[in-house]
């Protein structure tokens, strides 16, 4: 049981840069538009587990005052997740409008197919 | 921390599967896997709009955009050794970089005691506004739900010049 | 969609349950888990479904895409509003002491506010994002 | 009353221009709206100026909660030439934009054109003015969101695969910034800048530290488009609307060079960045490709813009040359540069916009015998060529001196020799475009050119003028940014 006890502080942020890693691939590895917004936005998730894994105190209560708690797990970056939840949100609708866009304009949504030379540089 | 290793299940079939629509419930599952590890991390209010916002909106925005264009998405043509190591690469800096991190649970760091600690001390005093998140997402640090606001409102407004038909101009081929 | 029955009684039942989970999730934003954003994008939704199950042309009769997009500038003005309310007050800008007659009524008018006009910029935005795909598609 | 609330104008007026823009949909009205709303910009800027010259540090507390429970708005002597600069340009190019904008863009579009322009104004002044770490997040984020959308409106269908590839890339580079900000988080408990660098000392386990300074510095660079990350510039300038190229290409590069040298010296603070860390060398390994490589691309290009582009890529490589020498001088000659190549290519994209309006062509095989029908044009685009080459008398020399001097002072004669060297690559570029113009016979393309606004034409020879008068008599921007670097490298007083 021990092992699990001090290995589970670190646990947290392995499984975030495990999400990172995957995010970040798939991004970079695979040419399908929409997968790579997909990717992106896998990619922002694993940043809010790394703001909010320190966040918890074991046995703490969410930042709600009342009265029979004590300890209290911190306000601060759940305010900021909740600003950075939006922005990739907005991010996301955009990628997904331009997604669109191209297809019409290109009639594919595959970057390899759309990066050929003929039409970058005509 | 069992939900933890089902998002990683998750995240290493959204990369496997090819056909996009299953991505996409795939990503709203782990959106909703990504809210209940947060209740678990006490952030009520961040599990809340992930749920709402990462799985409800983001899906259907997708399924909108999937129903306009290809659903299959084609065989992977270059190697993916490259990416793979960016994508390790970065990851490496920032398993170097968690080392030195607090361990999980503790409290005493400077991560609650110093700013946060402010805040909750003073949320009912100054603003009489019981749940501190609101109290500090409003009217604390306000500005940034200004900021926030506007970045939906560009979005917004992004959104609707590219794809609005306005008054049946053909699009510009 | 026109066919099942099921799905549109079942839908009728839900939505002003779902409109009213809404509001409550914006007002309740003090006390409990809750707030400007999730409560926008919980009504985007109400409207969404609306929309899917009954079909756009109703959805449109009954929110005009005119209105949804003023109403995406009018939730910042409002927010922009309040900021330039606290100049009146001598303070720096988005400060809620002084709007009522003591600091706490203030600071909870002043929020109370600024989450109305995010809530307005958030469902007018979903909503008009929403018609534009829609729309898109018809043609 | 209204001095003390300048801060938070400064930000909130694009914002609430671009509100009412929005409401307002048809071009015309909104085009005053954005002009008014432009203009009031260095009016205020240059009146923060003036309180910061004299008062020193400017410090707004938004909320009227203390900095670090609140955001904090502070305006020392870095940050007040930057928004001198960028409100400048954000109204030069308002006027100039009306007949540009008619031309490029759907008429059903234009009135919402101006809102994002105005947002995209508002978010670059908001990463300038504020002093908190992710409230600077958030500003750059709209800036960036306005940023993609500008690009995307451009006539050609590539334009929206440009501003994909760009959302792609900003959005990695921003979330990079959050990882960095969060680590520092993690160790400090606290966002504002300077109560970081406070904490930032008791830190005794560097390595969280140290991982933020690497993650912010490649998310920022990702924004400055630093030589292996830049991508997505040159797509982007050249498929744009020549109006929002002119804007781009002169403040977005810049406020994201301003957010590095805030970081690397306010809140990391100069010994751990420099002396414990590898940084110099990595950068001018960088700086010094950027110059030559991005040089070298920039002659063989067809398109106008696209060279342009890259010659802009380039000129950052200067830019951050003079970071990494990261002395008294070296950051001087880095912020003069920065002053000086806004200017500079704000008028060459200014004019390259003029062309583009009359004749609508930007390849520059058919621009041959331009000076000859358009000569007020190209005579700008020649100052302004020369000022990017750095020939005496120009803004471009000004930066240059500053640049070898400092490298002479640390003893890298070699470093002065590759600033010369690849100012001669410039020369190259420049003079390709002289011949084209001047020495061939006009096209067909060129000769029917028409009337050219006068607003366009006025604007692209004050920014003509301004590169030659601040060549001359540096003493202003010169004076500038050696207080702006004293104050860099003395840390916080």
């Amino acid at each position: 049981m021990s092992t699990l006890a001090e290995l589970m502080p670190l646990y947290n942020y392995w499984i975030t840069i495990f999400l990172m890693i995957s995010g970040l691939y798939i991004v970079v590895a695979r040419g399908n538009m929409v997968k790579k917004l997909v990717g992106l936005s896998l990619f922002q998730t694993s940043v809010y587990l790394l703001y909010l894994s320190p966040g918890k105190i074991l046995g703490g209560t969410p930042p709600i005052l009342a009265k029979g708690f004590e300890i209290y797990s911190a306000p601060l970056p759940h305010v900021l997740i909740l600003t950075a939840i939006v922005v990739g949100i907005a991010t996301l609708a955009l990628g997904l409008a331009l997604t669109v866009r191209i297809n019409e304009a290109f009639g594919s949504i595959e970057e390899d197919e759309l990066f050929k030379p003929e039409i970058t540089h005509d | 921390m069992v939900l933890l290793t089902l998002m990683a299940v998750v995240t290493i079939s959204i990369i496997r599967v090819r056909n996009l629509f299953s991505v996409v419930i795939l990503s709203s599952i782990y959106s909703f896997l990504m809210a209940s590890v947060m209740i678990v991390l006490d952030a009520v209010d961040v599990a809340m709009t992930e749920a709402s916002v990462g799985a409800g909106i983001s899906t259907v925005l997708m399924l909108g955009t999937l129903y306009l264009t290809k659903t299959t998405e084609t065989v992977p043509a270059h190697s993916p050794v490259l990416p793979l190591f960016v994508a390790i690469g970065t990851g490496a800096a920032l398993v170097y970089g968690t080392f030195g991190l607090p361990p999980f649970g503790i409290g005493n760091t400077p991560f609650h005691t110093h700013v946060s600690a402010i805040y909750l001390g003073s949320s009912i005093p100054e603003t009489g506004i019981v749940n501190v998140v609101t109290s500090v997402l409003a009217s604390y640090r306000g500005y940034d739900t200004l900021g926030e606001t506007t970045v939906i409102f560009t979005a917004g407004i992004g959104v609707l010049l590219l794809l609005k038909r306005f008054s049946k101009s053909t699009k510009d081929k | 969609m026109k066919l099942d029955v099921i799905l549109r009684v079942s839908v009728k039942f839900f939505l002003p349950f779902m409109l009213l989970f809404a509001l409550y999730v914006q007002f309740h934003g003090d006390f409990g888990p809750g707030g400007g954003f999730q409560a926008g994008v919980i009504a985007a939704a109400t409207i969404v479904l609306y929309a899917i199950i009954f079909g756009l042309a109703p959805t449109i009769r009954l929110v005009p895409p005119i209105v949804v997009e003023t109403m995406i500038p009018l939730g910042v003005l409002i927010f922009l509003g309040v900021g330039f309310l606290s100049f009146l007050t001598g303070d720096n800008y988005l400060n809620y002491s002084h709007l009522a007659h003591d600091q706490i009524h203030g600071q909870e008018l002043g929020v109370l506010l600024v989450e109305l006009g995010v809530l307005i910029t958030v469902s007018g935005t979903m909503v008009a994002i929403f018609y534009a795909l829609a729309d898109r598609g018809r043609s | 009353m209204i001095e003390s609330h300048l801060p938070a104008l400064l930000v909130v007026v694009p914002l609430l221009a671009a509100v009412f823009t929005a409401l307002i949909r048809q071009g015309l009205a909104s085009y005053l709206v954005a002009f008014i709303a432009c203009w009031s910009l260095p009016v205020m800027s240059i009146a923060l100026l003036g309180q910061e010259l004299n008062q020193g540090t400017i410090s707004y507390a938004l909320g009227d909660w203390a900095p670090p429970i609140g955001i904090e708005y502070r305006i020392d002597s870095v940050n007040a030439p930057f928004l001198v600069l960028v409100s400048f340009m954000a109204a030069l190019v308002a006027t100039y934009a009306r007949s540009s904008v008619t031309s490029e863009i759907e008429s059903s579009r234009q009135g919402w054109f101006y809102t994002v322009y105005l947002l995209c104004v508002g978010g670059l002044l908001g990463v300038l003015i504020t002093g908190d770490a992710f409230n600077a997040f958030v500003f750059l984020e709209i800036s960036s969101l306005a940023t993609y959308v500008l690009i995307a409106l451009g006539k050609d269908r590539r334009a929206l695969l440009a501003a994909y590839q760009y959302l792609i890339l900003g959005t990695i580079g921003a979330t990079l910034y959050v990882v960095g900000v969060g680590l520092i988080f993690a160790m400090t408990g606290s966002l504002n800048m300077v109560d970081i660098n406070a904490h930032l000392a008791g830190i005794e386990t560097l390595r969280p530290v140290l991982a933020a300074l690497a993650f912010i510095t490649v998310g920022i660079s990702l924004k400055l488009a630093l030589f292996p990350l830049h991508v997505w510039l040159p797509n982007a300038y050249a498929f744009a609307p020549s109006v929002a190229t002119a804007f781009l290409a002169s403040t977005a590069t810049k406020v994201a060079v301003y957010l590095l040298l805030r970081y690397f010296f306010t809140v990391f603070g100069a010994d751990l960045v420099f002396e414990q860390q590898p940084i110099t060398p990595i950068l001018l390994v960088f700086s010094v490709a950027a110059m030559f490589i991005a040089s070298i691309v920039a002659v063989f290009q067809a398109d106008i813009k696209r060279m342009l582009a890259y010659s802009s890529v380039a000129q950052i490589g200067y830019i951050t040359l003079g970071i990494a020498i990261a002395t008294q001088t070296g950051l001087a000659g880095a912020l003069v540069h920065l002053l000086n190549h806004a200017l500079i290519k704000g008028t060459l994209f200014l004019a390259v916009g003029c062309i583009v309006l009359q004749t609508g062509a930007f390849k520059v095989k058919n621009l041959a015998g331009i000076g000859r029908t358009m000569p007020l044009t190209m005579a700008a685009f020649v100052v302004a060529g020369l000022g990017l080459i750095g020939v005496p008398g120009t803004v471009g020399f000004v930066s240059k001196w500053f640049l070898i001097t400092a490298a002479l002072e640390q003893g890298w004669w070699w470093l002065a020799l590759m600033i010369v060297t690849s100012s001669l690559i410039a020369v190259v570029y420049v003079g390709r475009i002289v011949e084209i113009a001047w020495f061939r016979e006009p096209s067909k393309e060129v000769s029917a050119g028409g009337r050219l606004p006068i607003e366009m034409l006025g604007v692209t020879w004050v920014m003509a003028a301004a590169t030659i008068y601040f060549g001359l008599d540096a003493e202003f921007t010169a004076g500038l940014a050696s207080r702006a670097a004293e104050t860099l490298l003395a840390g916080i007083k």
